[in-house]
């Protein structure tokens, strides 16, 4: 573990995902407890300019952007966060289930996991959310997760399904291992590092899907989010009203934490998979 | 063959089909077999001609479509955890790559330790190091700079030889062993050979050697099964099967000899 | 090489060949011209929220403009001013009452249909007699109907009930009825069996009508109509419409509209237009109706209503804190852009037309302002403590809240509101979540009461039976199905027989001083009570124009006196014939 | 049975079975939702109505007509039998107007849109990853990173800044719609003109951010190639470096052909979005409007559309991969 992280550090790419990362996990963590203002108290009037108080203006309700700006990136990381544990865990069970157990398992669930891959998630993420009457951030949420997780499955299981026939895997049944052993011990540390790039995918999934959704009006209640605080942006015509603050530094900052996690996935995928390593 | 020892494992009609309906094949069909006590047997096909398969059915990883083995003159039963380990004290196997048959995350002393633990001895670290340490001088290894070190430190002579330290440790009844010198340099060939021997002298075991090599098939066993598309089709004393076979893949098996070793046999 | 020319080539018809399909698709023929000229176009927004499904004034959805209060293809009778409260001539030309209980009206013979038919007192009495014969959008006034009749060619006698005598449904329908060509009619209900279902789904695509304009082209994004250069109207109005087409745009949303009223595409818009001020900064001659705040003339107040059989909600303390604690000011500047005057809780709006309906010193002792301490102290008085949380439980333990606050997602205004009002109520120890799903959950959430607080807007539109519809929509209680079925007024079951009375007594008198007494005494239940809060005033049609193509657009104090009903409701339509290039 | 013919047959049936599932969720998931979309008709209908039974019986003549009166297999069975007459059922948002009317109007739009956008964009972003991969250096610094930055902006970011920079600050280009309000379809220049006037922005917009996604992929698969033994190879046996770029470049982009079919699901519907931000007629912006006013069948309608056409993408993209790439057909046609 300790050696991975070694190797990762030397990969420029993945270091500059995570510095990224750090700097905006820092400050919307770090500045609320600076400015313990509540968000959603309407301070200014409706779209008021950048100002020394306010370095990012006020949205349409007269809201202090900025500081909704560090509470609403902390909604988006935590639907993405439960998003990609959620189709993580689902897409690891279910592909180490169709994997290993083979037979009739796995065709069940290969079947369902390749339509599930082709039926667009967007689609599912529609209805499902339209049929929700009452969402919160971790409801939202496991819809994502709900909707994502067959590309992991799939992978995973492709793997299991290589790594079950492997002799070390021979081995440790005839030396008596459990069945979960074997998986926790014997297939698990083989797969560990693309669950892991895999899970880094989701998470930036889950946010940009969020934003998505929330655009659509669909997402979660009583909270502010990066996605609601773009769906408010167009729904009160910032653009129009030359609001720029109201628009463009949200949409830079999910690019910001999704470009960062793409570029941790990739500074890794270059050392996991060394012959694309440049 | 010898009469008179006593059987110790026994395949009846051995079937094994994969896949379903208009996919479906038979990889082993109708085998039989009788593995007696101190025997040696090598069962040779070509590749895919079912041979692995079979083996990976009598050390109880793959379960038959249909058939029995026998263990003891008792049906095998695999069904409970402590039935499961019974048998694999007295059935064990190595197999042909060696760089696959370790786990990359675990350390070498795991693998021996497993087997000790397998053995349900209760032992003091100090005896399970010895216990260790002596397995590993069977296979001329120095345990005290191995122990702590992981595979991919290791040559492949080194690791199929820890494969033989663990038989060593378990001195099982039966031993399978898959091609197990196939991806081995011909120099350590001989001594791992040599200390299968040695081993086999020391247990009065079974060695069920599956291979493509006649040649070698007959420098070894005292049986030889030959094994086409899934079934055997000639069985017999080595001597007698070489020098005159049957069957008419068997014939083509042996004008082979010389050509040796086209591919490795991954199947 | 070969193949990425073939590619480009692809790319270049599939771009093509999509143009062609969407123009081959497009529903009637265009008539002759390719487009329809900027000078000549009146452009319009707001009205019209998805593409027409109709055109049939039978059927649940026409599209603009045939809906009902819309005379540019279908018209009525008189045109309510929403201004000076009168209904002026149109299709009739005066109204006289022979008794309390027989109106008659006689029409104007100049009248004809556009396709030439001349209209008649037979065509009136068909058009009221199918909202007899069938559910259609105006039914409701043959519960204070009796007949209506042909006297002669001219005159159409109107009966009214005795057992429910309300005059003010009477004339609210003379100004909304859309007469309709009998002879065209019969026809399509024989085509149709007389089966409401079947005639509801004609399409009419070119209304026989006999207003100033007919259906000239319609799709998903516009609706377009032209001029009928033979209208029987140039009697009366003495000259043509200006323009030879109108088109109403088709915005999926609010902001394209703004965006586009901005950039001088869209001449008169009714959308709710957030800090409309900003439009003119630079100069564009974009203008309201008023010229200063609140720059609409309020007709509306929407309001949130209580739920009265929730728990918690059925104190009236706890309804009077949550009224005390709303900060009315910030809704009107943050939420309405300051398009409402401050606002004076009761029945009637504070237009000088309504407020003098009743009488003010009486009910002043009942008002409400925002008075965060007031309320405070008001929850301390019934012994309703703080928790550690801040929020405060009743004696008996019912814990205030959290209610959700509901209102429709995407009514930017009303989403805002409620935000104010959840953020208001928490600082009196109140806790409320906003909710805003879908419009159609909401409205089922309203219908059969599955809410806790509720925004609506009861009766918004400028009519003669205004404020008594406002107040019955409010308070009746006969009639509303219980908590669990559809109710289609007073969907916060408020009870009080009293109010019932009263509401009940009000359409049937008509001198004023006695109506105030009863107006007066109606508002101080609703005070003493408050069944629901009013936030806001709101005009009943936003009226914000573009003069960059059209001038002359009617606003306050320019000496014409149009009312702001949008060129095309009641009497703003005399608004075409005075705008020009 | 010729092989490749039992392969295709074997997709078509994979294929049908998913649309059949995808019918099936698009049937019970909105229906479990407790608001009622007759009540809004009936309640626009009766706007003053006082009489409660004329008000019941109103309601439930449109139950009725909707079919909502009957048990929810019942309509199941009827959406799908109608379905296959290609019949999605009346709108409620926009009735008595048909579904099927809806989406043809809507179709072309969307169409005419994305497939230009989608593939151009691969087109691109596979000729700058393959670029990039093989100039390597401070270009591949700069391109790889910026591409990575676009591809992680949802869509309608950046679409929402396009409109405020070249629609609204610059004025270049008119700011929503599909063609000129002023215009009546026809074939005229200057229809088309406006058409394809209005049809930049979006279009640029997913354009852009389908290069970024493409780049990064075809980037990658690359470098792979360029890596591999052959590569090195050739270069031993002198083989010009055009050349072997060309292999390269072929090898990799078979894979990219894939991941097109694989990620048209999500870039369909990154692009439907863009729809609503610029009031596109297409079926995004119906699609919008069907969830504000809970129009289930206009929502089944569209998604089912846009189902429908991922799959079909799927369907022909697997089908020309499988003529094209004997490994392909060669693996689908082993035992399991």
């Amino acid at each position: 573990m300790i050696g991975t992280l070694r190797i990762l550090i030397r990969s420029p790419k993945f270091i500059i995902g995570l510095a990224i990362l750090a700097v905006v996990l820092g400050t919307v963590f770090v500045y609320p407890m600076v400015n313990t203002a509540d968000p959603v108290e309407m301070v200014a009037s409706g779209f008021d300019p950048p100002s020394a108080q306010y370095i990012l203006g006020a949205d349409n309700f007269g809201r202090d952007t900025f500081l909704e700006l560090m509470y609403g990136t902390r909604t988006s990381l935590y639907v993405g966060l439960i998003a990609g544990v959620f189709a993580t865990v689902v897409g690891l069970v279910l592909g180490l289930a169709a994997g290993y157990i083979g037979g009739l398992a796995d065709n069940v669930i290969t079947l369902i996991t390749n339509m599930f891959i082709v039926i667009p998630s967007f689609v599912i993420l529609i209805l499902v959310s339209v049929s929700i009457n009452s969402r919160s951030s971790t409801v939202t949420a496991l819809i994502i997760g709900l909707t994502s997780w067959p590309w992991t499955a799939r992978a995973v299981r492709a793997q299991t399904t290589s790594l079950r026939n492997r002799d070390h895997v021979n081995i440790a049944k005839i030396s008596g291992y459990s069945t979960t052993k074997i998986i926790l011990f014997e297939i698990l540390p083989y797969i560990a590092s693309y669950v892991v790039m895999a899970f880094i995918l989701q998470i930036a999934s889950g946010i940009l899907s969020e934003a998505a959704i929330s655009m659509l009006g669909l997402g979660p209640y009583n909270t502010v989010s990066l996605g609601i605080m773009m769906n408010w942006a167009l729904m009160f015509e910032a653009p129009a009203a030359g609001a720029w603050w109201a628009f463009v530094p949200t949409s830079l900052m999910i690019a910001a934490i999704s470009f960062s996690l793409f570029m941790m996935n990739t500074g890794m995928d270059e050392i996991f998979n060394p012959k694309i390593r440049n | 063959m010898n009469g008179d020892s006593s059987i110790v494992l026994e395949g009846r009609k051995l079937n094994r089909q994969f896949g379903f309906g208009r996919n479906r094949f038979f990889a082993v069909s109708d085998v039989d077999f009788v593995f007696r006590s101190g025997e040696i047997i090598s069962i040779v096909g070509e590749s895919g001609s079912g041979k692995t398969t079979l083996a990976k059915m009598i050390m109880g990883l793959l379960k038959p479509t249909s058939g029995e083995v026998m263990f003891r003159e008792n049906p095998r039963s695999l069904r409970t955890k402590a039935d499961r380990e019974e048998y694999w004290k007295s059935v064990q196997g190595i197999f042909q790559d060696p760089f696959s048959s370790f786990n990359q995350f675990s350390k070498i002393q795991t693998l021996l330790l497993d087997c000790i633990n397998l053995l349900k001895l209760k032992l003091s670290e100090e005896e399970k190091m010895n216990m260790m340490r002596e397995a590993c001088g069977f296979v001329n290894l120095e345990f005290d700079e191995l122990y702590n070190k992981y595979p991919f430190e290791l040559s492949g002579g080194q690791m199929q030889r820890l494969m033989i330290a663990r038989i060593f440790i378990l001195k099982p009844k039966v031993l399978i062993a898959d091609e197990p010198t196939s991806m081995i340099d011909a120099c350590s060939r001989a001594t791992i050979l040599d200390m299968f021997l040695k081993l086999r002298k020391q247990n009065d075991m079974i060695i069920v050697f599956i291979t493509h090599d006649l040649g070698l098939a007959y420098y070894v066993s005292d049986t030889i099964y030959i094994m086409e598309h899934g079934k055997i089709v000639e069985r017999g004393n080595a001597a007698t099967i070489l020098e005159s076979p049957v069957h008419s893949y068997t014939k083509r098996l042996l004008a082979d000899v010389p050509k040796l070793k086209e591919a490795w046999d991954l199947g | 090489m070969v193949s990425r020319k073939a590619f480009g080539l692809s790319l270049v018809l599939m771009l093509v060949l999509s143009t062609v399909l969407v123009s081959a698709q497009a529903a009637p023929a265009p008539k002759g011209s390719q487009q329809t000229p900027r000078n000549e176009t009146l452009y319009m927004n707001g009205l019209q929220w998805g593409a027409p499904s109709s055109f049939n004034m039978l059927s649940s959805n026409p599209a603009w403009p045939c809906n009902q209060n819309r005379f540019l293809v279908y018209e009525a009778l008189f045109m309510f001013d929403q201004i000076k409260g009168t209904m002026d001539p149109l299709l009739a030309k005066s109204l006289a009452w022979a008794d309390d209980y027989t109106l008659d009206v006689t029409l104007n013979s100049a009248a004809h249909f556009n396709d030439g038919q001349a209209l008649t007192a037979d065509d009136v009495a068909y058009s009221f007699e199918l909202g007899k014969k069938y559910a259609v959008s105006w039914s409701p006034v043959w519960l204070s109907l009796e007949s209506v009749t042909a006297k002669s060619s001219g005159v159409v006698e109107f009966k009214l009930t005795k057992e429910n005598y309300n005059r003010l449904n009477v004339l609210d329908a003379l100004t909304n009825v859309p007469i309709h060509p009998m002879h065209v009619w019969t026809k399509i209900e024989a085509d149709n069996n007389n089966d409401i279902a079947k005639i509801a789904t004609v399409f009419n695509e070119d209304p026989v009508a006999s207003g100033p304009y007919k259906v000239y082209y319609w799709d998903d994004t516009k609706i377009t109509i032209v001029r009928d250069d033979n209208y029987w109207g140039k009697a009366l109005f003495g000259k043509l419409p200006a323009p030879k087409y109108i088109t109403h745009i088709i915005f999926k949303s609010n902001d394209a509209g703004n965006l586009a009223l901005k950039n001088g595409e869209v001449d008169m818009s009714q959308q709710f237009t957030p800090k409309v001020w900003l439009m003119w900064k630079d100069g564009s001659p974009i203008k309201t109706y008023l010229p200063k705040l609140p720059y609409y003339i309020p007709a509306a107040m929407p309001q949130i209503f209580f739920n009265m059989t929730k728990k918690g909600l059925n104190v009236p303390e706890v309804r009077r804190a949550i009224a005390m604690s709303i900060d009315y000011k910030k809704i009107g500047d943050v939420a309405m852009s300051g398009y409402t005057d401050p606002i004076v809780p009761g029945i009637v709006l504070s237009t000088p037309a309504e407020a003098k309906m009743v009488d003010q010193t009486t009910v002043k002792p009942y008002l409400w302002t925002t008075d965060v301490n007031g309320a405070n102290k008001l929850l301390d008085s019934i012994g309703a403590k703080k928790g550690k949380d801040g929020i405060r439980s009743l004696k008996d333990g019912t814990r205030l809240g959290p209610w959700d606050i509901e209102c429709p997602y995407g009514w930017s205004d009303w989403n805002a509101s409620l935000e104010i009002v959840m953020q208001s109520a928490k600082k009196v120890g109140i806790e409320l979540r906003t909710k805003f799903p879908e419009q159609p959950v909401w409205n089922n959430d309203m219908q059969t009461g599955g809410f806790d607080i509720i925004m609506n807007t009861p009766q918004g539109n400028a009519s003669p039976s205004q404020p008594w519809i406002r107040a019955r929509t409010i308070m009746l209680s006969e009639g509303v199905a219980p908590i669990g079925e559809i109710a289609y007024w007073n969907w916060g079951r408020f009870k009080d027989a009293r109010a019932d009375e009263l509401l009940n007594i009000i359409p049937t008198k008509s001198d004023p001083a006695e109506l105030k007494k009863l107006y007066t005494e109606l508002d101080v239940i609703y005070l003493k009570n408050i069944p629901t809060i009013p936030l806001m005033y709101r005009p009943s049609l936003f009226y914000t124009v573009n003069e960059k193509v059209w001038k002359g657009m009617p606003v306050q104090g320019d000496g014409n006196n149009i009312p702001p009903q949008i060129l095309s409701d009641g009497a703003g339509i005399k608004g075409l014939y005075v705008i020009h290039n | 049975m010729n092989s490749y013919l039992k392969y295709f047959l074997k997709k078509f049936g994979w294929y049908l079975l998913t649309l059949v599932v995808a019918i099936t969720l698009n049937f019970f998931l909105p229906r479990m939702i407790k608001g009622n979309p007759v009540s809004v008709i009936v309640s626009a209908m009766s706007q003053g109505m006082s009489d409660v039974n004329a008000q019941k019986k109103l309601y439930e003549s449109y139950m009725h007509q909707f079919g909502l009166d009957k048990p929810l297999f019942q309509q199941y069975l009827i959406y799908f039998q109608n379905i296959l007459h290609g019949d999605f059922g009346v709108s409620f948002g926009n009735y008595p107007r048909r579904v099927s009317n809806i989406l043809a109007s809507a179709i072309p739009w969307t169409l005419g849109l994305q497939i230009p956008a989608i593939l151009i964009g691969w087109l691109l972003g596979n000729l700058l990853g393959a670029f990039t991969a093989y100039k390597k250096g401070v270009f591949d610094k700069i391109i790889f990173p910026a591409a990575l930055f676009v591809n992680s902006m949802p869509f309608f970011a950046l679409s929402i800044i396009m409109l405020y920079v070249f629609g609204l600050h610059l004025k270049w280009f008119p700011i929503g719609g599909g063609y000129g309000y002023q215009m009546i379809p026809n074939l005229s220049l200057s229809f088309i003109g406006s058409v394809l006037q209005h049809h930049f922005l979006p279009f640029i917009s997913i354009v852009l951010v389908a290069i970024g996604g493409q780049a990064i992929g075809m980037r990658s698969m690359s470098i792979y190639e360029l890596n591999s033994d052959y590569v090195l190879y050739a270069k031993l046996m002198g083989i010009r470096d055009s050349r072997v770029v060309r292999y390269v470049f072929r090898n990799a982009v078979l894979p990219q052909v894939t991941g097109l079919a694989l990620s048209i699901g999500t870039m369909i519907s990154g692009a439907l979005i863009t729809e609503i931000v610029f009031n596109y007629p297409g079926i995004g912006t119906w699609l919008f409007t069907a969830i504000r006013t809970l129009d289930f069948p206009l929502i089944s309608g569209c998604t089912l559309m846009i189902t429908l056409a991922v799959l079909a993408a799927n369907f022909t993209i697997e089908i020309i991969y499988g003529l094209i790439d004997p490994r392909v057909k060669a693996t689908q046609m082993e035992g399991q």
